[in-house]
């Protein structure tokens, strides 16, 4: 598969990024013309993968968001979202659904649930004291050209 | 966001984006109102709402056990169809009373 | 001046990357809450630069542009785009305005009139086999919030 | 973008962002227009015009060369206001007539 076009992105993990990041990443993936159901799905799944490196990567203090995109000849986009922050001790429990370690911060343990749900593929690697990566994949359907 | 009173009733009209950065703000606005009118029923209308990730599914279950806890409900409103996806997956609809949606 | 916030970008000289980049500094300008008019003119001049790495820069072939922004406490927004190209020989000569050495792809020779104008400051320094660095400023009007 | 004969003249309804990545693009289509018809005016109508560059001012110039060759002319119709800040920048009123801009 040809890696058409790829994009790196390094922010720091203030709150006010949430927003940016999954508006580049739209913006990014405009150059497949995707429908605007595929953009909310990819908005929403950046959203809740920027939101968990600021929440519970580097919970009370300041580091680097570190955003990976590529889309392939497949017309397949690839995000991937990594934290160097407190890493997750058992991701298959945190990938759990409802299951969250922040509940005073009214989170709703959905954040894993809605990346697998919007797009087609989702993989967590994190090491405690390292960081956590997130890895999403969405294959975006051929719009009819106008 | 406004908030309009009626009776027993809080209407809140929420609008933009809803993510993390803003359910915080939000959260702390509605309260201020469930505190001082201590609806029987609250309404939150998501018409105006064009983004929303599950920071705004934390704050309608936040709501809803805030009312639960004094015999309050907590209902939605005019909920766009790409939010309805996210609250599906939390399955609110058995929680609060979904209209117009 | 505080840092508010700031983002570092890096994507290849592809054409497409145009219009990506220029979308993704305005979402990140947007926490400043520009005018449409800023907008306007921030999106014109981060495309006039860009544009710039892609054509001449790399010229026939690919490489990163390296983007980065960034906000301070006296709303000034501050852009840096660079190229490790081909650099330029005659920095002064090169930002003359109707001044191209690329007449035959159309260039009008005003892309750095139009950062100049549409910018509060701007800075360029290039060594030729190294690269270019454009740095541009923009202090951005208060708007009144509703 | 579409393109209308009118007798001599040949109206180019642009549309969209026009950058150098269209730029390229945008001139292949008129220009074989202009090979076909020969017009004796050139209107571009940037009506639809959301955003430019100095891509832009290339383009305009390159097809006024054009028309200059062989004795046409060429104009410039519905410039929305952005535009018409880095058209100024090229001088361009003195080139290509203006029209309801
Ligand atoms: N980037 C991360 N760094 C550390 N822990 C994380 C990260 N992302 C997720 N987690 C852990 O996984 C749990 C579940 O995450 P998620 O499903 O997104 O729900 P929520 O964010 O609402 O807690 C979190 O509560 C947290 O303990
Ligand atoms: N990033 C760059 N790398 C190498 N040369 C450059 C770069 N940017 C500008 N130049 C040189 O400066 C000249 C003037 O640039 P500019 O004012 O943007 O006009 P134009 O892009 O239309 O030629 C270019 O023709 C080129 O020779």
């Amino acid at each position: 598969m040809k890696i058409l076009n790829s994009m790196r992105l390094k922010v720091p993990s203030k709150s006010s990024n949430e927003a940016f990041v999954r508006v580049a990443v739209a913006a990014f993936a405009a150059q497949l013309d995707p429908t605007c159901e595929e953009i909310a799905d990819i908005k929403t799944a950046v959203s809740e993968a920027v939101t968990n490196c600021i929440v519970h990567g580097y919970r009370d203090k300041i580091g680097e968001i570190y955003i990976y995109a590529r889309i392939t000849s497949d017309r397949k986009l690839t995000i991937r979202i990594a934290d160097k922050g407190c890493g997750i001790e058992n991701i298959e429990k945190a990938m759990e659904p409802l299951y969250t370690t922040a509940p005073e911060g009214e989170r709703s343990g959905l954040g894993f649930t809605v990346m697998e749900s919007f797009m087609d593929r989702l993989k967590v690697t994190s090491k405690p004291g390292v960081g956590t990566t997130v890895t999403m994949e969405k294959k975006l359907s051929g719009r009819d050209k106008e | 966001m406004r908030i309009d009173v009626d009776g027993d009733q809080l209407i809140v009209y929420l609008e933009g984006e809803i993510d993390h950065h803003r359910a915080g703000l939000l959260r702390e606005e509605i309260d201020e109102a469930i505190d001082i009118h201590r609806p029987l029923l609250l309404t939150l209308d998501f018409g105006g709402v064009t983004f929303m990730d599950s920071s705004g599914i934390g704050l309608v279950m936040g709501r809803w056990r805030l009312l639960n806890e004094y015999g309050g409900i907590c209902e939605l409103d005019h909920i766009p169809p790409h939010l309805r996806k996210v609250m599906r997956l939390a399955g609110l609809e058995k929680l609060a009373n979904f209209r117009n949606s």
